[in-house]
């Protein structure tokens, strides 16, 4: 794989994952729709949102470090995606494994802290105390799921996982071999998302959208473009690990959907569970899950 | 006269000079200078850290008791002593600008504190330096009682402190002697060589006890966890530099002289076969676990101190985890992470305390409820603590990142999931703490008195561009320490890590930080394209901001800074119930009252009584014999 | 070679001359004393290079040993003696009104502790220790206050009913073997002393003479004599008076009683003395007391040491005893004026900075810091005692350890609190310039030990090994053999 | 058991001399008393009768009678009967004294009249502007402030008369009455 | 009332339509952007008076206004439109400009209720704001004494037609003729009346001063406007002088 042909794949892997969030935003919304019996947004409105926020004439910003937040918290998922292999492009895979990725997906959110810090604003101060306390609550059962992953398959980098999966098809998948860790990986999935029962950090009536409070135009557009990436990590990275990964894009596209579908489904049917109920139930019901799954697969 | 007595000659030298240049402001500069000779000549020993020499060893050598006391120099040794001697040069630079001047004009003495600073350092080379247990011994002596000058230097509350890290140190320091001599009887002399030949001979109890005493000696020195209560105090009540350097490596030598008798000596493996009874851990797991538990409890001990010094102080203590913890699990990834943490701390810790330090100078204060706002007013030292705050943390760019990825991966080729959950719980209770480090000093609202201070003088801002710089690069460019690791794995023992500029190739996923970071940065800029492709934006003042329709005045403070994280509190706050500090304190009580009990025995009993019974004792004791 | 028993005798003569030499002119009555002392040192000094090569016995009157009294002269009782009179010399505890009886009392002293430390004869111990004890009698009372009295009195009926102990201990031997001389008690100590009277009588005498060497059951006098009496007194009895207690035993254990029982006695005995020691002190309030509970401790680790059998155990006590000898004196002198509750210690440092430098100086080589002699002497006696492979000599040292941790504790908290920034409410006065270059003297002794520590441990280590040894004893004195 | 209760109202407040009292239904009492009496009658309510509840004090401006109107309506739970005692206070001083130690909620009426009719109550925990904090202008509800001669004064109108409103009034649609001619 | 039949239909707008087409792709990216800013439209979440009852009922299932690709928003930073609903009484008059400032343009307000289009029923009462023409820019009225969801979403489309076209550019006459607002204003709220929001500065920032910009009102606000420039970060005291 010779240099020309890497660069062009990490061009081409962010824009490939911008375009799939968008659809995943899209049916988020749908599906948000037709549960309350609406129609729901028409198809290209997420770009609308997106091109109509970066359009915007005037923008308030409160610094130099609330822009470059915002700078890191797109850039650092532009970064997470070359990390993720999909069908035919399997970018910086084996350069770093599933542990820096889960790192590299860490520093979107510090950076938007570090913008909405700045913006001097309460509203923005709790939300980002409340993201990251989330933060906290679901990455151990999410850290405990990688471990159990890449101590199964014997290998961190992603594209050694992929393969291992494809060698025995469908038998070979991660969810047939170790379920336990799958289910813990879904019911731990909606909380990484940052979706419906776990989004306290963005209360709208409570603290003004939290951490988005102070974010106008191109700002807020940033942050639209995250929660595409964000989505599309989720879905994936998942789908990696349990789901066989990527070999073609008709299998790999309706398996990523079907994973970023079901939390989502079920999210939209929950209030907002408060901070400590988060990490009650984060360190309940998935580090249970999961360390019940490790002990199967380790044995 | 070999290189390592020239180092050793200068660096007293650094000792004696500020004695004599006094409270004078030449004083700090000049040390400074008298560092860096030290750093030049100890580059002249280079060839350690690149595996290329044999230890360089001292012409010096005593013969007292028939005990015969050498001193060398080997990687392990010049590693330390590198991290040890920067850290010395750049406090000490720090030191000698304007902070000297605040300092003695707030009636302190400058002398002292230069000269407890070159006391450390020297005493921490010939602790490094030491050829056999003896020459170890002494210099471990030397190097607490040295850290206790520095830690007196403070206020009141500091010579508190200072006292309870003596007793902690001198009982340690006890329990080491104790060790010493037992070896000592088993192979009659202190050498390494012995102690490792005897090592395979002697039964599982004594190489207990051995483990024992040696852990619980160096443990507390490291802070480890049942001994690490005096830490925190004592470092965050240090004069700032002074609290850089003790945070930087003091702590450290405790783990240099761990990985000389626990590694180097009785070897980890040697650990492992001894059995803890009634469970299914080895010694090598029981410390493991002590490490892993001093990882998460001082850093949620950390999550809740509203003193940035304090913070970062606890933050020490946690980090001392991973570097144990590192070392323990001994194969090439594992220790290679475990040492390259040791300098990955010195650099973040060091930059961090000194952004403290210059936030101090500057409001006066470090309570983190009294600050805010001030990147508006302080850029450079923000970007220095950044920098800190993403190296402690762990997060990619920043080198901290490299030695955690490397503790990690061996923990998942080594399959110990509870081990590394507990590392996991300790980085993300970092990245909270931190963020509320970061937050309530630099981000939020910027209160009035605030408004027309200063950036830090530059003497101050040099020391820590330079370390923010080290801290980036390094990350950067990994095999630049990877380096010196693989000649201290070498010279300690341990697997070599097969590595390379980026970071480490495994087949089975390595880590090339080149690649990771590159592309990072490149994707800092597609965001910053992404970004400006939209229209200009306009600064605007801190009031003009949302409020649910009410307008904001500068005298209102609405910075949210206090019980940052309420919701983690609300869950786990009843678990914070001091228990070691119980533990400490009925410790001292029983010893109250025994003591109380001893002095009962001297008060005007009847001398006479006593005489009688114990004679009538020894009698009967006597006849009865025959 | 016979101008040693000079030193015995010249302060004796001058003690009972200098009421006579007082009538005539006040200012000789004052330096006679001084000057007699440095004169006795300056022979005593001349006898050490003879001593080095063998040991040197004088018969008084040219009595043979059975019947006469003979003078056991090497370097361990040398060195003694000199200690005894320098020690006088250094802390002349003479000043005030009471001048000229504190003097003779002061003689006295120096006579008969340079006696006790030469003589060869268990008689003459026994009644030159007496005389030691009436001594200090006189001169712990003489500061007059009540509380002074008291704990002199108290002082006094331990020591008397500890003395009729050693009587009777002695009385035992004599009955045993028929004859006094140590020499010829060394001989049939194997045959005749080897059984439980033997024993016992070695118990009787460790009781006795153990009351002036602060042996654990018997030192309740310690703390209340060294609170009350002036701190030069103090010092002379905590430094001097009860190492050559502790010397009397030793010869004891090697000439007479070379039985492990009594090792292991003397043992448990030391343990305790170290473990009430150190507890007792780490609550003390007052300077002096926590002197003084020191003291019992460090000579708890004597005992210890000497515990041990052979040379090694004779070599590592006199490292620990020799050490101690140094120091405590040096403390003592500061307690001159640091006298009373720690509390009013707070911030002295900035008064006197020099005395608070010796002060961290001596505790940091009580403790045993390693470069300080301190370190080597603890370091020794560790290491012989976990080299008897036994369980009991293995407590010993983990009691040693403790201590020194316990100590630590206390002497550095009353250290650091020496700088604190505010000063206490009532600083004490200032030094005055006699006890400070006293007190200096011996801490620049030690300072100096620190670069001269391989010659003096190899001088040290000769001298236990010539006083370890039975048969040398018994050639020097080669006393006839009983009919 | 409510109807013997109000039979024992009755005769209670029967036998008080100089008040009128009218009951208008088994649960409404309507009593006039003078503008002194007021406070011990309600302390006689409160502590005898079980009025606990002082539900509001309302004001009614009688600018011909030169005189305020004071109703305090005050409940009770266990009879369910209002009780509302009526007194007059002269309009000038405007001035009356304050039932706070009685019934606490009576702080927050009696500032709402202070602002609105400009009535100051004595010993009332708290006189400032409540409600109109932009407004500084006389007490609005008086009789005497005229609000549309205020508002015309004060405001402009959109004088908004475009062609089509033209054209539709010309086919005799649209508005009836033009604004200004309506009178209430 | 007069018969349903003739209630007058405005007229279609002349001066759009007769833009010849110059160069077809010269505005195509400005074509996109006023596409994209009709199509998605935040509503401000901030019901100021009786009309926003209205608004549930058009979000939810029956009328959905997302199909329209409007969102409630909870901030004014990240809203598009300000919903005035209702009467205006003066104290919430002086919220509304704050949060009317605060929103980033290209803004619109569109004023529902006829009590924002005259002073509705309240026209006699001292307390209301009559006309809110004055105070700030309104781009849609929609008239009724609260109008039904569809009549709020007939006006939404008329606001999404405007944008489209590109006519709905009333917020610059906030920039371009802010003395006559503040004049207003001050009439209204005193001489010391101010927001935090500096509109001057805004103005100057975008290119959208023109000479009705500042006036004797911004004169008065000038006088005693407490300092709004941004903390800039700077290092060191000698900056400080200079400004």
């Amino acid at each position: 794989m010779n240099l020309s042909e890497l660069l062009i794949e990490l061009l081409l892997m962010p824009l490939v994952a911008f375009v799939i969030g968008l659809g995943m935003v899209l049916m988020m919304r749908k599906i948000a729709a037709r549960l309350g019996r609406r129609i729901g947004p028409p198809l290209l409105q997420p770009i609308y949102d997106i091109i109509k926020l970066y359009g915007k004439r005037t923008q308030i910003s409160h610094g130099l470090i609330h822009e470059i937040g915002i700078i890191m918290a797109v850039g650092g998922y532009v970064a997470a995606e070359t990390l993720l292999p999909v069908p035919g492009m399997n970018g910086l895979a084996d350069k770093g494994g599933v542990i820096t990725l889960a790192y590299v997906m860490m520093i979107p959110s510090l950076g938007m802290a570090l913008g909405v810090g700045q913006c001097a604003n309460p509203n923005g101060s709790i939300g980002i105390s409340r993201a990251l306390t989330a933060m906290l609550a679901y990455d151990i059962p999410f850290i405990l799921v990688i471990f159990g992953a890449a101590y199964v398959y014997g290998t961190t980098n992603l594209a050694d996982i992929i393969a291992i999966q494809q060698q025995q098809g469908v038998s070979g998948w991660g969810l047939m071999q170790m379920p336990l860790l799958a289910l813990a990986g879904m019911l731990a999935l909606p909380a990484v998302m940052g979706k419906q029962p776990f989004e306290i950090y963005i209360a709208p009536a409570e603290i003004a959208t939290g951490p988005m409070v102070e974010m106008s135009g191109k700002f807020m557009g940033g942050l639209f473009v995250m929660q595409c990436f964000q989505l599309y990590t989720a879905g994936v990275l998942y789908t990696t690990l349990f789901l066989g990964g990527g070999a073609y894009w008709i299998t790999f596209l309706p398996k990523i959907y079907a994973v970023v579908a079901i939390p989502m489904a079920a999210a939209m049917l929950f209030p907002r569970y408060r901070t400590e109920d988060v990490i009650r139930l984060m360190w309940k019901w998935p580090v249970l899950v999961g360390l019940m799954g490790l002990a199967v697969a380790m044995k | 006269m070999t290189p390592l007595d020239q180092l050793l000659l200068l660096s007293a030298l650094t000792v004696v000079v500020p004695l004599f240049t006094g409270n004078r402001r030449i004083t700090g500069p000049l040390a400074t200078l008298l560092y860096t000779g030290q750093g030049l000549l100890l580059l002249r020993m280079a060839g350690l850290g690149y595996g290329s020499e044999t230890p360089v060893s001292s012409a010096v050598s005593l013969q007292v008791l028939g005990l015969e006391l050498h001193w060398r120099f080997d990687a392990l040794s010049w590693f330390f002593a590198l991290i040890t001697i920067g850290a010395g040069l750049l406090s000490s630079w720090f030191a000698s600008g304007e902070w000297a001047q605040r300092y003695r004009d707030s009636g302190s003495s400058l002398r002292l504190f230069h000269a407890a600073l070159a006391l450390n350092v020297f005493t921490m080379l010939v602790l490094l330096a030491s050829g056999e247990l003896l020459s170890l011994f002494i210099g471990w002596e030397l190097v607490s009682w040295a850290s206790f000058l520095m830690m007196s230097l403070g206020s009141n509350t500091a010579l508190r402190y200072a006292m309870r890290y003596v007793t902690y140190a001198f009982a340690g320091a006890m329990a080491v002697l104790m060790g010493l001599v037992l070896v000592y009887t088993r192979t009659g002399s202190f050498e390494f060589q012995a102690f490792r030949d005897a090592v395979p001979s002697m039964d599982a109890d004594t190489v207990w006890l051995l483990f024992g005493l040696f852990a619980a000696g160096f443990g507390v020195k490291m802070a480890l966890l049942p001994f690490h209560l005096w830490q925190a105090k004592a470092y965050a009540e240090t004069p700032g530099p002074g609290a850089a350097f003790l945070g930087a490596i003091s702590s450290r030598m405790g783990l240099f002289a761990m990985i000389v008798v626990l590694v180097q000596i009785i070897g980890v493996a040697r650990l492992v076969e001894l059995p803890v009874p009634f469970t299914f851990l080895s010694g090598r797991d029981l410390l493991a676990w002590v490490a892993v538990f001093t990882i998460i409890f001082p850093t949620f001990t950390a999550l809740r101190q509203h003193d940035a010094r304090r913070l970062l102080a606890w933050h020490g203590i946690g980090q001392g985890g991973y570097m144990l913890l590192g070392i323990l699990i001994a194969d090439d990834l594992g220790s290679a992470g475990g040492l390259m943490h040791v300098f990955n701390h010195a650099t973040y810790q060091a930059v961090l305390f000194m952004s403290v330090t210059a936030v101090i100078h500057r409001t006066g204060t470090s309570d983190l409820n009294k600050l805010g706002g001030l990147v508006a007013r302080m850029p450079l030292s923000f970007l220095a603590m950044l920098i800190g705050i993403i190296g402690l943390a762990g997060l990619p760019p920043m080198n901290g990142f490299v030695s955690k990825w490397l503790v990690y991966r061996a923990l998942i080729l080594e399959g110990s999931p509870l081990l590394f959950l507990g590392a996991v719980i300790g980085t993300l209770g970092t990245i909270l703490s931190v963020y509320k480090l970061i937050h309530n000093t630099f981000l939020g609202q910027l209160r009035l008195e605030h408004v027309d201070i200063e950036e830090a003088p530059s003497s101050m801002l040099w020391p820590m561009m330079i370390l923010s710089t080290v801290v980036f690069v390094t990350g950067y460019f990994p095999g630049l320490v990877l380096d010196w690791i693989a000649s201290v794995q070498a010279a300690v023992g341990l697997p070599v890590l097969a590595h390379h500029l980026g970071g480490v190739h495994i087949d089975k996923g390595g880590l090339d930080m080149i690649w990771v970071v590159s592309v990072l940065l490149a994707g800092f800029g597609v965001g910053a394209l992404v970004f400006l492709s939209g229209n200009r934006s306009k600064r605007v003042h801190q009031l003009d901001n949302y409020a649910g329709g009410h307008f904001l005045t500068a005298d209102t403070r609405y910075q949210y800074s206090d019980n940052f994280y309420p919701g983690l509190m609300h869950l786990i706050g009843p678990w914070y119930r001091k228990s070691f500090r119980w533990l400490e304190g009925g410790f001292v009580s029983t010893v109250d009252t025994v003591s109380q009990l001893m002095q009962g025995l001297y008060r005007h009993t009847h001398p006479a009584f006593y005489l009688l019974a114990v004679v009538v004792f020894a009698l009967s004791w006597v006849m009865g014999g025959d | 070679m016979n101008e040693l028993v000079l030193m015995v005798a010249l302060p004796l003569l001058t003690a009972f001359l200098l009421p006579v030499i007082d009538r005539l002119s006040s200012l000789a009555a004052r330096w006679i004393g001084p000057l007699v002392l440095l004169l006795t040192a300056i022979i005593g000094l001349s006898a050490w290079s003879q001593t080095g090569s063998g040991a040197i016995t004088i018969e008084l009157g040219n009595f043979r040993p059975p019947l006469g009294i003979d003078l056991y002269v090497d370097q361990l009782a040398l060195l003694f003696a000199l200690a005894v009179t320098l020690g006088t010399l250094l802390l002349w505890p003479a000043e005030g009104e009471q001048r000229l009886r504190q003097s003779t009392l002061a003689l006295l002293l120096a006579g008969s502790g340079s006696g006790l430390a030469l003589s060869g004869d268990l008689f003459n111990i026994y009644v030159l220790y007496e005389l030691i004890a009436v001594v200090s009698y006189g001169l712990a009372a003489s500061r007059g206050t009540a509380a002074g009295q008291a704990a002199t009195l108290r002082y006094l009926i331990v020591s008397a009913f500890g003395a009729a102990l050693a009587l009777a201990g002695i009385a035992l031997v004599y009955q045993a073997t028929g004859t006094l001389n140590l020499a010829q008690l060394a001989q049939l100590a194997p045959t005749q002393l080897n059984n439980g009277q033997g024993l016992a009588a070695f118990v009787l005498m460790l009781v006795g003479f153990g009351v002036k060497a602060e042996l654990f059951p018997v030192n309740t006098w310690v703390p209340e004599v060294y609170a009350t009496a002036p701190a030069r007194v103090a010092g002379l009895l905590a430094g001097v008076v009860s190492k050559l207690a502790l010397l009397i035993i030793v010869r004891l254990l090697i000439l007479l009683f070379p039985q492990p029982e009594a090792l292991t006695v003397m043992l448990v005995l030391g343990i305790l003395g170290v473990l009430t020691g150190e507890l007792a002190a780490w609550r003390a309030r007052d300077f002096n007391r926590m002197l003084a509970f020191s003291s019992i401790g460090q000579l708890g680790i004597m005992f210890i040491a000497f515990s041990i059998p052979g040379k090694a155990g004779v070599f590592a006590g006199l490292a620990v005893a020799l050490h101690h000898l140094v120091v405590k004196p040096a403390l003592f002198l500061l307690a001159q004026r640091w006298g009373g509750s720690l509390e009013h210690l707070a911030g002295v440092a900035k008064g006197s900075p020099l005395a608070a430098a010796l002060f961290i100086l001596l505790a940091l080589s009580l403790i045993g810091v390693p470069p300080l002699p301190g370190f080597w002497a603890k370091l020794l006696v560790m290491i012989h005692l976990l080299e008897q492979q036994s369980s009991l000599y293995a407590l010993g040292a983990w009691i040693i350890m403790a201590g020194a941790a316990l100590e630590a504790n206390y002497l550095f908290r009353v250290a650091s609190s020496f700088y604190r920034r505010e000063a206490a409410a009532t600083p004490p006065a200032a030094h005055r310039t006699g006890d400070l270059a006293g007190a200096s003297l011996l801490g620049a002794a030690l300072a100096a030990a620190v670069f001269l520590i391989v010659p003096l441990a190899d001088r040290i280590e000769a001298m236990a090994g010539q006083a370890a040894d039975r048969d040398h004893y018994i050639q020097t004195v080669n006393p006839e053999p009983l009919p | 058991m409510s109807k013997d209760l109000n039979i024992w109202l009755d005769d209670l407040l029967g036998d008080i001399e100089n008040i009128q009292f009218k009951r208008k239904s088994s649960r409404r009492v309507r009593v006039d008393v003078g503008s002194e009496a007021l406070p011990a009658l309600l302390e006689l309510l409160q502590g005898r009768a079980s009025y606990v509840h002082l539900s509001a004090i309302s004001c009614v401006d009688w600018i011909e009678d030169e005189e305020f109107e004071l109703v305090y309506h005050v409940w009770s739970y266990e009879t369910r009967s209002l009780v509302s005692a009526h007194t007059r206070i002269p309009r000038e001083p405007g001035v009356y004294l304050s039932i706070y130690d009685l019934y606490q909620p009576a702080a927050f009426f009696e500032r709402d009249i202070h602002e609105m009719f400009g009535v100051f109550f004595e010993g009332s925990p708290d006189m400032e502007k409540f409600i109109l904090t932009e407004w500084d202008g006389p007490p609005p509800m008086r009789k005497e402030f005229d609000s549309e001669a205020f508002v015309n004064q004060h405001f402009e109108w959109e004088q908004y008369h475009p062609q089509w409103l033209k054209d539709l009034e010309e086919e005799g649609g649209g508005v009836t009455t033009r604004p200004e001619d309506i009178r209430l | 009332m007069s018969k349903l039949d003739n209630i007058p239909v405005r007229h279609q707008p002349t001066e759009a339509a007769g833009r010849k087409r110059t160069n077809p792709l010269a505005h195509v990216f400005d074509e996109l952007v006023k596409f994209c800013q009709s199509r998605s439209m935040f509503m401000l979440h901030y019901c100021t008076g009786c009309g926003a009852i209205e608004l549930p009922p058009a979000m939810t299932s029956r009328f959905d206004m997302e199909r329209l690709g409007i969102q409630p928003m909870v901030t004014p930073r990240q809203a598009d439109i300000l919903l005035i609903t209702g009467y205006v009484s003066i104290k919430t008059l002086k919220r509304i400009i704050l949060t009317y400032e605060q929103m980033q343009s290209p803004k619109y307000v569109i004023g529902i209720c006829s009590c924002t289009v005259n002073g509705g029923m309240y026209w006699q009462s001292y307390a209301t704001a009559k006309v809110l023409k004055d105070y700030l820019p309104v781009d849609v009225y929609i008239a009724g004494c609260m109008p039904r969801p569809e009549a709020v979403i007939s006006g939404m489309r008329e606001l999404m037609s405007d944008i489209k076209s590109g006519r709905a550019q009333n917020w610059k006459r906030y920039y371009e003729n802010y003395d006559h607002y503040l004049g207003n204003q001050q009439k209204l709220f005193g001489e010391d009346w101010q927001t935090p929001t500096d509109i001057i500065a805004e103005a100057r920032h975008y290119g959208l001063m023109t000479d009705r910009t500042l006036g004797e009102h911004t004169a008065l606000l000038e006088k005693h406007q407490r300092p709004l420039e941004a903390l800039e970060m700077r290092l060191s005291a000698r900056e400080k002088q200079k400004t």
